[in-house]
């Protein structure tokens, strides 16, 4: 296996105890930690030239503007924009999303036109369009998920027909899904239909090329990928963008402000409404140089290759059930143990050093269609490394045994 | 490790066979209520005789061991009981969890869940079925 | 005059040199400088206890929501909110004013009823309302100001017919001036309409109390407030907010999700979607700590004393003009110099060492009301000291003799 | 100090008293720039004669004294000018003040805005005038 031990050290969360062991972080999918390169760059911005940006004239704005659209021009680099003006800075992965409801769909949308999802979103990428159709008649659609947790396509073109946009996640925070995004995005550009990927699971794992995939629109956020919190960001096509309305009307979002109009700024300022998210964006463009040095064939290897191995361990668990079994997927793995509550499982784990999630993690609708209420999640990043794994499997033959079970 | 306190003999068996499980029929006043942060969930229902007295309470639900052995426990405690007293255990069994309030009535076996006390996401897991109880009471009794 | 020079160690960037000489740093209504309290508290945050929150059962997540829902609190109490869930975390005023414009205002207000503002707003506090219109025919109306910066309230009674909304600056960021936001909330309310108050620059300076101002809402910073960037506050009457349809739909905001359709939260997770700002808030948390301990009338009486001191000693530049001369005014100070065109005065401002700000500081209708394009605008926070102001006028005519002026 | 190789005693004169400053008739080719991050404008006006010569031009506009004096240094250095030298000159400043490219021509007074280059954020500034140049030049041509 790829051994990417070597950058533990970069991440000062990882060297505790919880509850008197070492502290085994397996929430990765939830948000990811943070490298000293990360914390250091935020830090400095604090101590060294925090200041509001673009419209100053003095040293400091001049440095922090520069910093600022160097991310930029960063976030763009790593996800292969063509042009760092088509990304904006958001909040998360959900702002993104909602500002693509709120305007292109809000523009161009009209009653009876149908927005195509799949059933294994999260929330994030459903409850955007079930506002959206609070205020116009539109139809919802959804790609069925198997039970193995991969998308069913067969049925793709006849789901297409009267679709104006498609929004799929590049990878489930559930089942760890890969989805083949550049079938779907052809298939529906053939359809007419524009697409927007959540890639929040996606940008953080793999190498992610937007023009590859030829998507129209694809959200992140930084948090899950060793960036701060406070931070997403939403490409999308210049030629889109600028044909979009804007979003939140403010400062540094405008050409020109009169009592009772506003002419607006050129995108990406059209859409970035207020003072940044400075230190955040600036943090976020550490975070992608930093991820740029492990390097994303490197992380995509190491998740496969741990992913792989974790599957294989925990399925020695009897009684353990392993909720997606794709063959293309990433390190975020969700599981039941008969007769323990997946909430019991977290915290029996807890005491044990081990973070995991237990819940529906933002996908209801998916947890209906698999029949639970809930599932417990570990989700790997590079810097887990295979011995936490057994701790991890010791520690759920623990639960059982607590519980009564013979293991 | 304080998981021993936490998942005591008698709370597992309770969550394997839980007490008074099933429905009484629809006419009989019920409560819904559910945690939203982890989707454990609790249907109640209660007959309170003309005295006073809980007569029948059933329960169902879903989720972990705390909320369900709590709720099975919990309808133990109260069934055959009169409602002034029935009121002191829900006071007693909140000091229980909360460390606040005082301890009026013996809890017998309610003082298995005493150690979620020291896990504090999981105070509400074990308040679910009590919350459900207290909104019951206070809709049948202002009726 | 009221010392709080000893505060000035906490603040790290503050000891630096710009172009050889000690930074001074007079940008402050633009954003505030973070004090070690603040930068360590975030530092920690990533170091320490970083996770996701609410949903989490594990020792970090736990740590974490405690902190954030905490930080909430340190706010409530900072700005007398009776409910500590009434305070909603945005990413700055202009997110605060545009979750009010695109939630309250889209649902209440109807074709034909009008919104009072003043002639004195930031375009944060214009734009939305513009946004608002160009969906739904309502009238906005303006309070005018007078010459000396104040607003003129002569005929408020008049302005408010059919008003259903008074949104208006509690100091503005040109003129320095602190508006009777008791009496305008009075009068609103005995007409019917709600009131929102941009309290962006008020915060930073002086005690707020939202109960005694009687308002509805109140819209504020982080980043001016000593906070990190990347968060900001929208306060509301609580029964407002349950009242409100949400903004953003996402995780977190949802009580629960089907594919077709959603309950949402209660309040403030409502108005919270997706993974928040978490890092950020606990530093506003951190920043309200801190501002507690200097004191918010230590902070008021100082700014008034420096900005009167500033004032006087600027007016003894021939050729200088001050815009806002209000009675009741914090310390944001701009002005004009004959012949030296605002830009050219940051400029030379800026190789002596000085940050102030050249333009139309987000306000440009005020500033055609004044007939300017641009101002120059020195603003003061408790931090600085006397000294710095004469260091300023020094700098102020060595830029009129480059000019070639005599002073 | 650099400011006095920035404010350049020709630069301030142009500013105090700026050439070929008003307006043409509005039947002539007019361009209007503005930069939004500081609200300085120019207006340009251009007469090109059948030799494609710049047979003149004229400018107003509101701003800051780099802005305004390299307007004014613009039409100076361009008016009489053939259009092939125009767009070299343009070339030329461009490259003075980007430090990028080559100056293949005499710019005489207008090396005076040289020190312009070292202040990144007044670069817009200095050519606010030629991109309004460029694109009326553009129009003009294309017709
Ligand atoms: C009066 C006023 N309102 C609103 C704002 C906007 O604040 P932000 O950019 O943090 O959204 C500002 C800040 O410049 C301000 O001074
Ligand atoms: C697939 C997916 N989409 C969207 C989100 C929402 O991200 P955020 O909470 O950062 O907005 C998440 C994060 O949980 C996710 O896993």
């Amino acid at each position: 296996m790829i051994d990417l031990s070597r950058y533990r050290k970069d991440f000062p969360i990882l060297n505790q105890t919880v509850k008197g062991r070492p502290l085994i972080y397996l929430d990765n999918a939830a948000t990811a930690q943070k490298p000293l390169q990360v914390i250091g760059t935020v830090d400095q911005y604090y101590r060294e030239y925090n200041s509001n940006v673009h419209r100053g004239l003095h040293t400091l704005s001049e440095r922090a503007t520069r910093a600022y659209e160097k991310a930029r021009e960063k976030v763009a680099r790593f996800i292969h924009a063509p042009r760092s003006e088509e990304v904006i800075f958001t909040r998360n992965t959900t702002e993104s999303i909602n500002l693509v409801a709120y305007t292109w769909a809000r523009k161009f949308l009209k009653a009876g036109d149908a927005i195509l999802l799949t059933e294994m979103e999260h929330h994030s990428n459903l409850v955007p369009w079930h506002l959206l159709r609070e205020e116009k008649s539109i139809e919802l659609r959804f790609i069925p998920v198997t039970p193995r947790g991969e998308l069913d396509l067969q049925h793709l073109k006849q789901l297409l027909d009267g679709v104006r946009l498609v929004s799929v996640t590049h990878m489930s925070n559930v089942l760890g899904t890969i989805n083949p995004v550049e079938v779907i995005t052809e298939e529906a550009h053939a359809a007419g239909a524009k697409v927007l990927i959540d890639g929040a699971q996606a940008v953080p794992h793999m190498p992610v090329n937007v023009q590859d995939i030829d998507c129209d629109f694809y959200a992140f956020s930084g948090h899950k990928m060793c960036g701060p919190t406070g931070v997403g960001v939403l490409w999308a096509r210049a030629e889109i963008l600028r044909d979009m309305p804007p979003f939140l009307g403010g400062g540094e979002m405008i050409h020109e402000v009169h009592l009772n109009h506003s002419d607006y700024a050129d995108i990406p300022n059209k859409f970035e409404a207020g003072t940044p998210n400075i230190a955040q964006a600036i943090g976020l463009g550490a975070a992608v140089d930093y991820l740029s040095r492990v390097g994303m064939e490197n992380i995509l290897q190491h998740e496969q290759e741990i992913g792989a191995l974790a599957i294989e361990k925990l399925k020695s668990i009897k009684g353990l059930r392993i909720f997606g079994e794709s063959e293309k997927r990433g390190a975020a793995i969700s599981f039941e143990i008969e007769g323990v509550h997946p909430h019991d499982i977290a915290t029996i784990l807890d005491e044990q050093g081990i973070a995991i999630r237990a819940g529906h993690h933002c996908a209801q609708p998916l947890m209906r269609k698999f029949n639970v209420q809930s599932t417990a999640r570990a989700s790997f990043y590079f810097y887990n490394v295979p011995e936490e794994i057994d701790i991890l499997v010791d520690a759920l033959k623990t639960a059982k045994r607590l519980f009564g079970y013979v293991t | 490790m304080s998981l021993d306190a936490l998942y005591q003999e008698i709370i597992l068996e309770h969550y394997k066979n839980p007490r008074n499980f099933g429905k009484l029929d629809e006419s009989r006043a019920k409560a819904h209520y559910e945690n939203p942060s982890c989707g454990d969930q609790i249907d109640l229902q209660i007959v309170l005789n003309d005295d006073m007295v809980v007569e029948d309470i059933r329960f169902q639900g879903r989720g972990c061991a705390i909320s369900q052995a709590s709720a099975s426990l919990m309808t133990e405690a109260v069934k055959g009981k009169p409602l002034d007293e029935v009121q002191k255990i829900i006071e007693s069994f909140t000091s229980l969890m909360t460390g606040e309030g005082e301890i009026t009535v013996e809890l017998g076996d309610l003082e298995a869940l005493e150690g979620v006390k020291k896990f504090p996401v999981r105070v509400k897991c074990a308040m679910l079925g009590w919350t459900a109880l207290k909104s019951l009471l206070e809709r049948e009794t202002k009726s």
